[in-house]
Protein backbone atom coordinates (compact mmCIF):
# COMPACT_ATOMS: atom_id res chain seq x y z
CA UNK A 1 0.00 0.00 0.00
CA UNK A 2 3.02 2.50 -0.67
CA UNK A 3 3.38 4.98 -3.60
CA UNK A 4 6.39 5.84 -4.68
CA UNK A 5 7.60 9.05 -4.99
CA UNK A 6 10.58 10.73 -7.23
CA UNK A 7 12.41 13.55 -5.43
CA UNK A 8 15.63 14.00 -7.47
CA UNK A 9 17.28 10.50 -7.97
CA UNK A 10 16.47 9.50 -4.68
CA UNK A 11 13.23 6.94 -4.16
CA UNK A 12 11.52 7.41 -1.20
CA UNK A 13 8.44 4.73 0.72
CA UNK A 14 5.48 6.72 1.60
CA UNK A 15 3.09 5.41 3.45
CA UNK A 16 -1.04 6.79 3.96
CA UNK A 17 -1.11 7.82 7.34
CA UNK A 18 -4.29 8.88 9.42
CA UNK A 19 -4.00 12.14 11.30
CA UNK A 20 -6.61 12.77 14.32
CA UNK A 21 -7.16 15.65 16.31
CA UNK A 22 -8.43 16.58 19.50
CA UNK A 23 -9.60 19.66 21.78
CA UNK A 24 -7.85 22.65 20.49
CA UNK A 25 -5.46 20.52 17.70
CA UNK A 26 -9.39 20.04 16.36
CA UNK A 27 -10.91 23.45 16.52
CA UNK A 28 -7.83 25.07 14.64
CA UNK A 29 -7.11 22.76 12.06
CA UNK A 30 -11.38 22.50 11.62
CA UNK A 31 -11.03 18.54 10.94
CA UNK A 32 -11.89 15.47 12.78
CA UNK A 33 -9.25 13.42 11.02
CA UNK A 34 -7.52 13.47 8.15
CA UNK A 35 -5.29 11.40 5.57
CA UNK A 36 -1.82 12.49 4.95
CA UNK A 37 0.97 11.10 2.76
CA UNK A 38 4.34 10.68 4.53
CA UNK A 39 7.72 8.87 4.14
CA UNK A 40 7.87 5.21 5.85
CA UNK A 41 11.01 5.97 7.85
CA UNK A 42 11.15 9.67 9.98
CA UNK A 43 11.89 11.48 12.99
CA UNK A 44 9.73 13.14 15.71
CA UNK A 45 10.46 16.76 14.38
CA UNK A 46 11.03 15.33 10.76
CA UNK A 47 6.84 13.89 11.06
CA UNK A 48 5.93 17.26 13.20
CA UNK A 49 7.34 19.86 10.62
CA UNK A 50 5.04 17.36 7.92
CA UNK A 51 1.79 17.38 10.25
CA UNK A 52 2.80 21.45 10.44
CA UNK A 53 3.16 22.28 6.26
CA UNK A 54 0.17 19.87 5.72
CA UNK A 55 -1.85 21.75 8.63
CA UNK A 56 -0.37 25.27 9.03
CA UNK A 57 -3.43 26.61 11.20
CA UNK A 58 -1.67 24.62 14.09
CA UNK A 59 0.97 26.98 14.06
CA UNK A 60 -0.29 27.87 17.59
CA UNK A 61 0.26 25.20 19.56
CA UNK A 62 2.90 23.78 17.35
CA UNK A 63 4.88 23.58 20.88
CA UNK A 64 2.61 22.44 22.76
CA UNK A 65 1.46 19.13 20.97
CA UNK A 66 2.75 15.56 21.59
CA UNK A 67 2.49 12.80 18.76
CA UNK A 68 0.62 9.35 19.47
CA UNK A 69 1.12 6.57 16.77
CA UNK A 70 -1.70 4.02 17.36
CA UNK A 71 -2.04 4.60 20.55
CA UNK A 72 1.07 4.89 21.99
CA UNK A 73 2.68 8.75 22.65
CA UNK A 74 5.77 8.84 20.49
CA UNK A 75 9.02 10.44 22.53
CA UNK A 76 10.26 13.52 20.96
CA UNK A 77 13.77 12.43 21.14
CA UNK A 78 12.52 9.55 18.42
CA UNK A 79 15.16 9.26 15.27
CA UNK A 80 13.54 6.59 13.76
CA UNK A 81 9.47 6.35 13.44
CA UNK A 82 8.55 3.59 11.08
CA UNK A 83 5.24 4.27 9.51
CA UNK A 84 2.83 2.23 7.78
CA UNK A 85 0.04 3.06 5.43
CA UNK A 86 -2.82 2.56 8.14
CA UNK A 87 -1.38 3.95 11.38
CA UNK A 88 -3.21 6.31 13.06
CA UNK A 89 -0.88 9.46 13.85
CA UNK A 90 -2.71 11.51 16.62
CA UNK A 91 -2.57 15.24 17.50
CA UNK A 92 -2.43 15.86 21.00
CA UNK A 93 -2.91 18.99 22.65
CA UNK A 94 -2.12 19.42 26.37
CA UNK A 95 -4.30 16.87 28.36
CA UNK A 96 -6.40 18.11 31.26
CA UNK A 97 -8.53 14.97 31.87
CA UNK A 98 -9.27 13.79 35.79
CA UNK B 1 -10.52 -7.10 38.51
CA UNK B 2 -9.19 -3.99 36.34
CA UNK B 3 -11.86 -2.07 35.17
CA UNK B 4 -11.66 0.79 32.97
CA UNK B 5 -13.90 2.63 31.04
CA UNK B 6 -15.23 6.16 29.05
CA UNK B 7 -19.15 7.09 29.77
CA UNK B 8 -21.20 10.00 29.12
CA UNK B 9 -23.49 8.39 32.01
CA UNK B 10 -23.44 9.89 35.23
CA UNK B 11 -20.83 8.21 37.06
CA UNK B 12 -22.49 6.11 39.76
CA UNK B 13 -19.97 6.14 43.46
CA UNK B 14 -22.59 3.32 44.86
CA UNK B 15 -22.14 0.89 41.87
CA UNK B 16 -18.26 1.68 41.25
CA UNK B 17 -17.87 0.97 45.04
CA UNK B 18 -19.44 -2.16 45.44
CA UNK B 19 -17.99 -3.35 42.10
CA UNK B 20 -14.07 -2.58 43.62
CA UNK B 21 -15.40 -4.78 46.98
CA UNK B 22 -14.21 -7.57 47.90
CA UNK B 23 -14.05 -10.44 50.98
CA UNK B 24 -10.20 -10.36 50.98
CA UNK B 25 -10.43 -6.80 51.49
CA UNK B 26 -10.46 -4.26 54.70
CA UNK B 27 -10.09 -1.06 52.79
CA UNK B 28 -11.71 0.68 49.62
CA UNK B 29 -10.17 4.35 48.27
CA UNK B 30 -11.95 6.44 46.55
CA UNK B 31 -10.97 9.46 44.34
CA UNK B 32 -13.70 11.48 42.50
CA UNK B 33 -13.23 14.85 41.01
CA UNK B 34 -16.28 17.07 40.64
CA UNK B 35 -16.59 19.82 38.44
CA UNK B 36 -15.93 24.04 40.23
CA UNK B 37 -18.22 26.45 39.28
CA UNK B 38 -15.77 28.74 39.26
CA UNK B 39 -11.67 29.43 37.94
CA UNK B 40 -9.76 32.67 38.83
CA UNK B 41 -13.23 34.16 39.33
CA UNK B 42 -14.32 33.90 36.77
CA UNK B 43 -17.88 31.46 36.70
CA UNK B 44 -18.01 28.28 34.42
CA UNK B 45 -21.41 27.66 33.95
CA UNK B 46 -20.63 24.72 31.81
CA UNK B 47 -18.07 21.79 31.47
CA UNK B 48 -17.49 19.19 28.97
CA UNK B 49 -15.33 16.58 28.11
CA UNK B 50 -13.50 14.98 25.30
CA UNK B 51 -11.56 11.66 25.21
CA UNK B 52 -9.44 10.33 22.36
CA UNK B 53 -11.31 7.37 23.75
CA UNK B 54 -8.94 3.50 22.48
CA UNK B 55 -5.96 5.13 23.37
CA UNK B 56 -7.24 6.83 26.94
CA UNK B 57 -8.76 3.29 27.78
CA UNK B 58 -5.25 1.43 27.12
CA UNK B 59 -3.48 4.44 28.95
CA UNK B 60 -5.94 3.26 31.89
CA UNK B 61 -5.42 -0.03 31.63
CA UNK B 62 -1.48 0.69 31.70
CA UNK B 63 -1.70 2.42 34.97
CA UNK B 64 -4.08 -0.39 36.41
CA UNK B 65 -0.65 -2.49 35.75
CA UNK B 66 1.68 -0.59 37.16
CA UNK B 67 -0.80 -0.24 40.34
CA UNK B 68 -0.27 -3.80 41.14
CA UNK B 69 3.31 -3.44 40.06
CA UNK B 70 3.51 -1.54 43.19
CA UNK B 71 1.09 -2.30 45.90
CA UNK B 72 -0.75 -5.52 46.39
CA UNK B 73 -4.30 -4.40 45.15
CA UNK B 74 -7.16 -6.29 44.72
CA UNK B 75 -9.90 -4.26 42.38
CA UNK B 76 -9.28 -1.87 40.05
CA UNK B 77 -11.93 0.18 38.65
CA UNK B 78 -11.32 4.12 36.88
CA UNK B 79 -13.92 5.47 35.08
CA UNK B 80 -14.03 9.26 33.55
CA UNK B 81 -17.17 10.78 32.18
CA UNK B 82 -17.01 12.67 28.48
CA UNK B 83 -19.59 15.10 27.29
CA UNK B 84 -21.27 17.99 29.47
CA UNK B 85 -20.19 17.34 33.19
CA UNK B 86 -22.71 19.56 35.25
CA UNK B 87 -21.02 21.77 38.06
CA UNK B 88 -21.12 19.44 41.16
CA UNK B 89 -21.10 16.03 39.40
CA UNK B 90 -18.15 13.94 38.74
CA UNK B 91 -15.90 13.83 36.04
CA UNK B 92 -13.76 10.77 36.91
CA UNK B 93 -13.78 7.83 39.80
CA UNK B 94 -10.94 5.94 41.07
CA UNK B 95 -12.17 3.35 43.28
CA UNK B 96 -9.99 0.05 44.60
CA UNK B 97 -9.45 -2.51 47.11
CA UNK B 98 -6.62 -3.91 48.90
CA UNK B 99 -6.22 -5.78 52.58
CA UNK B 100 -5.04 -2.96 54.32
CA UNK B 101 -5.58 0.35 54.05
CA UNK B 102 -2.16 2.06 53.86
CA UNK B 103 -1.46 0.62 50.24
CA UNK B 104 -5.25 1.19 48.78
CA UNK B 105 -4.67 5.32 49.84
CA UNK B 106 -1.32 5.51 48.26
CA UNK B 107 -2.23 3.51 44.91
CA UNK B 108 -5.63 5.96 44.18
CA UNK B 109 -2.72 8.81 44.74
CA UNK B 110 -0.71 7.56 41.95
CA UNK B 111 -3.85 6.66 40.03
CA UNK B 112 -5.17 10.33 39.77
CA UNK B 113 -1.63 11.84 39.42
CA UNK B 114 -0.45 9.49 36.84
CA UNK B 115 -3.83 9.91 35.08
CA UNK B 116 -3.75 13.48 35.24
CA UNK B 117 -0.23 13.13 33.57
CA UNK B 118 -0.75 11.02 30.84
CA UNK B 119 -4.51 9.88 29.58
CA UNK B 120 -5.51 12.06 26.26
CA UNK B 121 -8.79 13.35 27.81
CA UNK B 122 -9.64 17.28 27.37
CA UNK B 123 -11.88 20.02 29.58
CA UNK B 124 -13.10 22.85 28.27
CA UNK B 125 -14.77 25.40 30.48
CA UNK B 126 -17.53 27.44 29.62
CA UNK B 127 -17.94 30.95 31.39
CA UNK B 128 -19.92 32.94 32.31
CA UNK B 129 -19.19 35.67 29.96
CA UNK B 130 -19.30 33.57 27.00
CA UNK B 131 -15.72 32.72 26.94
CA UNK B 132 -14.71 29.55 27.16
CA UNK B 133 -11.04 27.46 27.40
CA UNK B 134 -9.48 24.57 27.14
CA UNK B 135 -8.02 23.30 30.45
CA UNK B 136 -4.37 21.80 31.01
CA UNK B 137 -3.51 19.65 33.68
CA UNK B 138 -0.12 20.83 35.33
CA UNK B 139 0.78 17.24 35.76
CA UNK B 140 1.24 17.52 32.20
CA UNK B 141 4.71 17.66 30.65
CA UNK B 142 3.91 19.23 27.09
CA UNK B 143 1.36 21.88 28.47
CA UNK B 144 1.93 26.06 27.54
CA UNK B 145 4.26 27.48 29.75
CA UNK B 146 1.83 30.16 30.80
CA UNK B 147 -0.88 27.81 32.60
CA UNK C 1 -19.99 21.23 57.01
CA UNK C 2 -18.82 18.57 59.28
CA UNK C 3 -20.78 15.86 60.05
CA UNK C 4 -20.54 12.77 62.48
CA UNK C 5 -22.42 9.98 62.71
CA UNK C 6 -22.75 6.46 64.58
CA UNK C 7 -25.62 4.34 63.32
CA UNK C 8 -26.70 0.98 62.48
CA UNK C 9 -28.01 1.27 59.62
CA UNK C 10 -26.47 0.15 56.43
CA UNK C 11 -23.66 2.64 55.35
CA UNK C 12 -24.79 4.23 52.09
CA UNK C 13 -21.44 5.63 50.20
CA UNK C 14 -23.53 7.53 47.57
CA UNK C 15 -25.41 9.60 50.46
CA UNK C 16 -22.53 10.60 52.06
CA UNK C 17 -20.57 11.40 49.50
CA UNK C 18 -22.95 13.69 47.85
CA UNK C 19 -23.37 15.29 51.36
CA UNK C 20 -19.69 16.65 51.11
CA UNK C 21 -19.94 17.90 47.40
CA UNK C 22 -19.63 21.44 46.86
CA UNK C 23 -19.75 23.49 43.74
CA UNK C 24 -16.37 25.50 45.04
CA UNK C 25 -14.63 21.72 45.23
CA UNK C 26 -12.91 19.90 42.56
CA UNK C 27 -12.00 16.72 45.08
CA UNK C 28 -13.51 14.11 46.87
CA UNK C 29 -11.50 11.78 48.56
CA UNK C 30 -13.37 8.94 50.41
CA UNK C 31 -12.13 5.78 52.24
CA UNK C 32 -14.29 2.75 53.12
CA UNK C 33 -13.12 0.04 55.83
CA UNK C 34 -15.01 -3.01 54.76
CA UNK C 35 -15.29 -6.61 56.57
CA UNK C 36 -12.52 -9.55 55.39
CA UNK C 37 -13.84 -12.94 55.32
CA UNK C 38 -10.26 -13.94 57.45
CA UNK C 39 -8.25 -13.03 60.14
CA UNK C 40 -4.86 -15.42 60.44
CA UNK C 41 -6.71 -18.58 58.33
CA UNK C 42 -9.36 -18.25 60.46
CA UNK C 43 -13.09 -17.90 58.57
CA UNK C 44 -14.93 -14.52 60.09
CA UNK C 45 -18.26 -15.41 60.25
CA UNK C 46 -19.74 -12.35 61.63
CA UNK C 47 -18.15 -9.34 63.03
CA UNK C 48 -19.62 -6.66 65.57
CA UNK C 49 -18.76 -3.08 66.69
CA UNK C 50 -19.47 -1.40 69.67
CA UNK C 51 -19.27 2.35 70.87
CA UNK C 52 -19.11 4.31 73.26
CA UNK C 53 -21.39 6.56 71.72
CA UNK C 54 -20.95 10.57 73.16
CA UNK C 55 -17.47 10.06 73.39
CA UNK C 56 -17.07 8.23 70.27
CA UNK C 57 -18.99 11.18 68.47
CA UNK C 58 -16.67 13.98 70.34
CA UNK C 59 -13.45 12.46 69.18
CA UNK C 60 -14.50 12.08 65.72
CA UNK C 61 -15.36 15.60 65.85
CA UNK C 62 -12.29 16.15 67.24
CA UNK C 63 -10.48 14.54 64.38
CA UNK C 64 -12.50 17.18 61.97
CA UNK C 65 -11.24 19.92 63.96
CA UNK C 66 -7.62 18.68 63.55
CA UNK C 67 -8.11 18.28 59.45
CA UNK C 68 -9.45 21.47 59.34
CA UNK C 69 -6.35 23.11 61.34
CA UNK C 70 -3.80 21.57 59.12
CA UNK C 71 -5.90 21.44 55.79
CA UNK C 72 -8.53 24.14 53.40
CA UNK C 73 -11.02 21.05 53.16
CA UNK C 74 -14.54 22.00 52.81
CA UNK C 75 -17.30 19.71 54.05
CA UNK C 76 -16.42 16.52 56.20
CA UNK C 77 -18.38 13.56 56.80
CA UNK C 78 -17.17 10.38 59.12
CA UNK C 79 -19.95 7.79 59.47
CA UNK C 80 -19.21 4.79 61.42
CA UNK C 81 -21.67 1.46 61.94
CA UNK C 82 -21.85 -0.06 64.58
CA UNK C 83 -24.04 -3.67 65.64
CA UNK C 84 -23.70 -6.71 63.08
CA UNK C 85 -21.60 -5.46 59.58
CA UNK C 86 -21.96 -8.47 57.07
CA UNK C 87 -18.97 -9.39 55.77
CA UNK C 88 -18.19 -7.14 52.28
CA UNK C 89 -20.12 -4.38 53.92
CA UNK C 90 -18.95 -1.16 55.25
CA UNK C 91 -17.97 -0.17 58.55
CA UNK C 92 -16.83 2.96 58.25
CA UNK C 93 -17.11 5.56 55.67
CA UNK C 94 -14.90 8.87 55.62
CA UNK C 95 -15.49 11.58 52.84
CA UNK C 96 -14.24 14.73 52.61
CA UNK C 97 -14.43 17.21 49.56
CA UNK C 98 -11.78 20.47 48.69
CA UNK C 99 -10.45 22.60 46.31
CA UNK C 100 -8.08 20.85 44.97
CA UNK C 101 -7.13 16.71 45.45
CA UNK C 102 -3.77 16.54 47.48
CA UNK C 103 -5.58 17.97 50.75
CA UNK C 104 -8.60 15.62 50.47
CA UNK C 105 -6.52 12.55 49.98
CA UNK C 106 -4.00 13.77 53.05
CA UNK C 107 -6.62 14.45 55.03
CA UNK C 108 -8.62 11.18 55.04
CA UNK C 109 -5.77 9.12 55.75
CA UNK C 110 -4.84 11.61 58.57
CA UNK C 111 -8.30 10.83 59.57
CA UNK C 112 -8.90 7.18 59.37
CA UNK C 113 -5.16 6.80 61.10
CA UNK C 114 -6.61 9.38 63.89
CA UNK C 115 -9.98 7.50 64.16
CA UNK C 116 -8.02 4.00 64.62
CA UNK C 117 -6.02 5.53 67.52
CA UNK C 118 -8.67 7.85 69.43
CA UNK C 119 -12.05 6.59 69.12
CA UNK C 120 -13.98 4.52 71.49
CA UNK C 121 -15.34 1.94 68.87
CA UNK C 122 -14.66 -1.93 69.44
CA UNK C 123 -15.15 -4.75 66.92
CA UNK C 124 -15.91 -8.23 68.10
CA UNK C 125 -14.97 -11.28 65.20
CA UNK C 126 -16.39 -14.47 65.36
CA UNK C 127 -15.01 -17.18 63.85
CA UNK C 128 -16.27 -20.54 61.79
CA UNK C 129 -14.67 -22.43 64.85
CA UNK C 130 -17.28 -20.54 67.28
CA UNK C 131 -14.33 -18.29 68.95
CA UNK C 132 -14.90 -15.22 68.96
CA UNK C 133 -12.38 -12.66 69.38
CA UNK C 134 -12.07 -8.52 70.36
CA UNK C 135 -9.79 -7.20 68.22
CA UNK C 136 -7.39 -4.20 69.17
CA UNK C 137 -6.06 -1.57 66.59
CA UNK C 138 -2.15 -1.32 65.40
CA UNK C 139 -2.65 2.58 66.02
CA UNK C 140 -4.25 1.91 69.91
CA UNK C 141 -1.09 3.00 72.37
CA UNK C 142 -2.89 1.14 75.19
CA UNK C 143 -3.11 -2.48 73.49
CA UNK C 144 -1.90 -5.12 74.56
CA UNK C 145 1.97 -6.55 73.85
CA UNK C 146 0.88 -9.81 71.87
CA UNK C 147 -1.20 -8.15 69.02
CA UNK D 1 -23.32 16.09 97.05
CA UNK D 2 -20.90 14.63 98.76
CA UNK D 3 -20.31 12.47 101.32
CA UNK D 4 -18.36 12.57 104.80
CA UNK D 5 -16.28 9.87 105.28
CA UNK D 6 -14.06 9.92 108.30
CA UNK D 7 -10.60 7.16 108.17
CA UNK D 8 -8.72 8.01 111.17
CA UNK D 9 -8.62 11.82 112.04
CA UNK D 10 -9.27 12.93 108.10
CA UNK D 11 -12.29 13.55 106.53
CA UNK D 12 -12.22 13.03 102.61
CA UNK D 13 -14.41 13.94 100.55
CA UNK D 14 -15.62 11.57 98.28
CA UNK D 15 -17.98 11.55 94.99
CA UNK D 16 -20.29 8.79 93.18
CA UNK D 17 -19.12 8.43 90.14
CA UNK D 18 -20.73 6.59 86.84
CA UNK D 19 -18.27 3.71 85.22
CA UNK D 20 -19.26 2.79 81.83
CA UNK D 21 -17.33 -0.49 80.89
CA UNK D 22 -17.36 -1.53 77.13
CA UNK D 23 -15.99 -4.51 75.10
CA UNK D 24 -13.80 -6.56 77.03
CA UNK D 25 -14.05 -4.64 80.29
CA UNK D 26 -17.84 -5.15 79.78
CA UNK D 27 -17.72 -9.06 79.05
CA UNK D 28 -15.22 -9.49 82.49
CA UNK D 29 -16.83 -7.00 84.71
CA UNK D 30 -20.34 -8.58 83.59
CA UNK D 31 -21.47 -4.64 83.73
CA UNK D 32 -22.70 -1.89 82.01
CA UNK D 33 -22.08 0.74 84.05
CA UNK D 34 -21.93 0.84 88.39
CA UNK D 35 -21.46 3.60 90.21
CA UNK D 36 -18.90 3.95 92.70
CA UNK D 37 -17.46 5.86 95.55
CA UNK D 38 -14.13 7.79 94.80
CA UNK D 39 -11.91 10.66 96.63
CA UNK D 40 -12.83 13.45 95.25
CA UNK D 41 -8.91 14.25 94.26
CA UNK D 42 -7.33 11.28 93.14
CA UNK D 43 -4.34 10.74 90.60
CA UNK D 44 -4.44 8.27 87.69
CA UNK D 45 -3.15 5.29 89.00
CA UNK D 46 -4.94 5.67 92.71
CA UNK D 47 -8.14 5.88 90.62
CA UNK D 48 -7.14 2.50 88.48
CA UNK D 49 -6.47 0.85 91.64
CA UNK D 50 -9.85 2.03 93.51
CA UNK D 51 -11.49 0.64 89.89
CA UNK D 52 -9.61 -2.61 89.73
CA UNK D 53 -9.99 -3.17 93.32
CA UNK D 54 -13.93 -3.12 93.50
CA UNK D 55 -14.32 -5.03 90.53
CA UNK D 56 -11.40 -7.51 90.19
CA UNK D 57 -12.58 -9.38 87.13
CA UNK D 58 -11.03 -6.79 84.98
CA UNK D 59 -7.83 -7.80 86.52
CA UNK D 60 -6.61 -9.68 83.11
CA UNK D 61 -6.57 -6.18 81.36
CA UNK D 62 -5.46 -3.79 83.74
CA UNK D 63 -2.34 -3.18 81.99
CA UNK D 64 -4.60 -2.56 78.69
CA UNK D 65 -7.13 0.04 80.18
CA UNK D 66 -7.51 3.40 79.51
CA UNK D 67 -9.82 5.70 81.91
CA UNK D 68 -12.33 8.33 80.55
CA UNK D 69 -13.09 11.23 82.47
CA UNK D 70 -16.98 12.74 80.96
CA UNK D 71 -15.67 11.82 77.25
CA UNK D 72 -12.44 12.65 77.58
CA UNK D 73 -9.03 10.53 77.82
CA UNK D 74 -7.37 10.64 81.26
CA UNK D 75 -3.45 10.76 80.90
CA UNK D 76 -2.02 7.89 82.93
CA UNK D 77 0.27 10.59 84.62
CA UNK D 78 -2.42 12.89 85.69
CA UNK D 79 -1.58 13.41 89.33
CA UNK D 80 -4.89 15.32 90.06
CA UNK D 81 -8.35 14.14 89.04
CA UNK D 82 -11.11 16.06 90.44
CA UNK D 83 -14.15 14.15 90.42
CA UNK D 84 -17.59 15.20 91.04
CA UNK D 85 -20.90 13.30 92.06
CA UNK D 86 -22.38 12.10 88.83
CA UNK D 87 -19.16 12.36 86.44
CA UNK D 88 -18.83 9.54 83.68
CA UNK D 89 -15.85 7.20 84.22
CA UNK D 90 -15.42 5.07 81.35
CA UNK D 91 -13.53 1.97 81.64
CA UNK D 92 -11.60 2.19 77.86
CA UNK D 93 -10.38 -1.99 76.65
CA UNK D 94 -7.88 -1.68 73.68
CA UNK D 95 -9.68 0.42 70.28
CA UNK D 96 -10.63 -1.24 67.37
CA UNK D 97 -13.07 0.84 65.66
CA UNK D 98 -12.51 1.85 61.71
Amino acid sequence: MCAHAYIGSIILMESQITLIFFAKSQELSGLKDSQLSVPQSVSYSQLLSLILQAFPRLEPISENLILSLNEDYISVEEEVITLQTGDEVGVIPPISGG
Amino acid sequence: MDHVEITVDKLNVERIQSSVASPKCGAISLFIGTTRDHFDGKEVVQLEYEAYRPMAEKKMKEICQQIRDKWPVENISVVHRVGVVPVCEASIVIALSSPHRKEAMEAVQFAIDTLKATVPIWKKELYGDGTSSWKENKECCWKSDHT
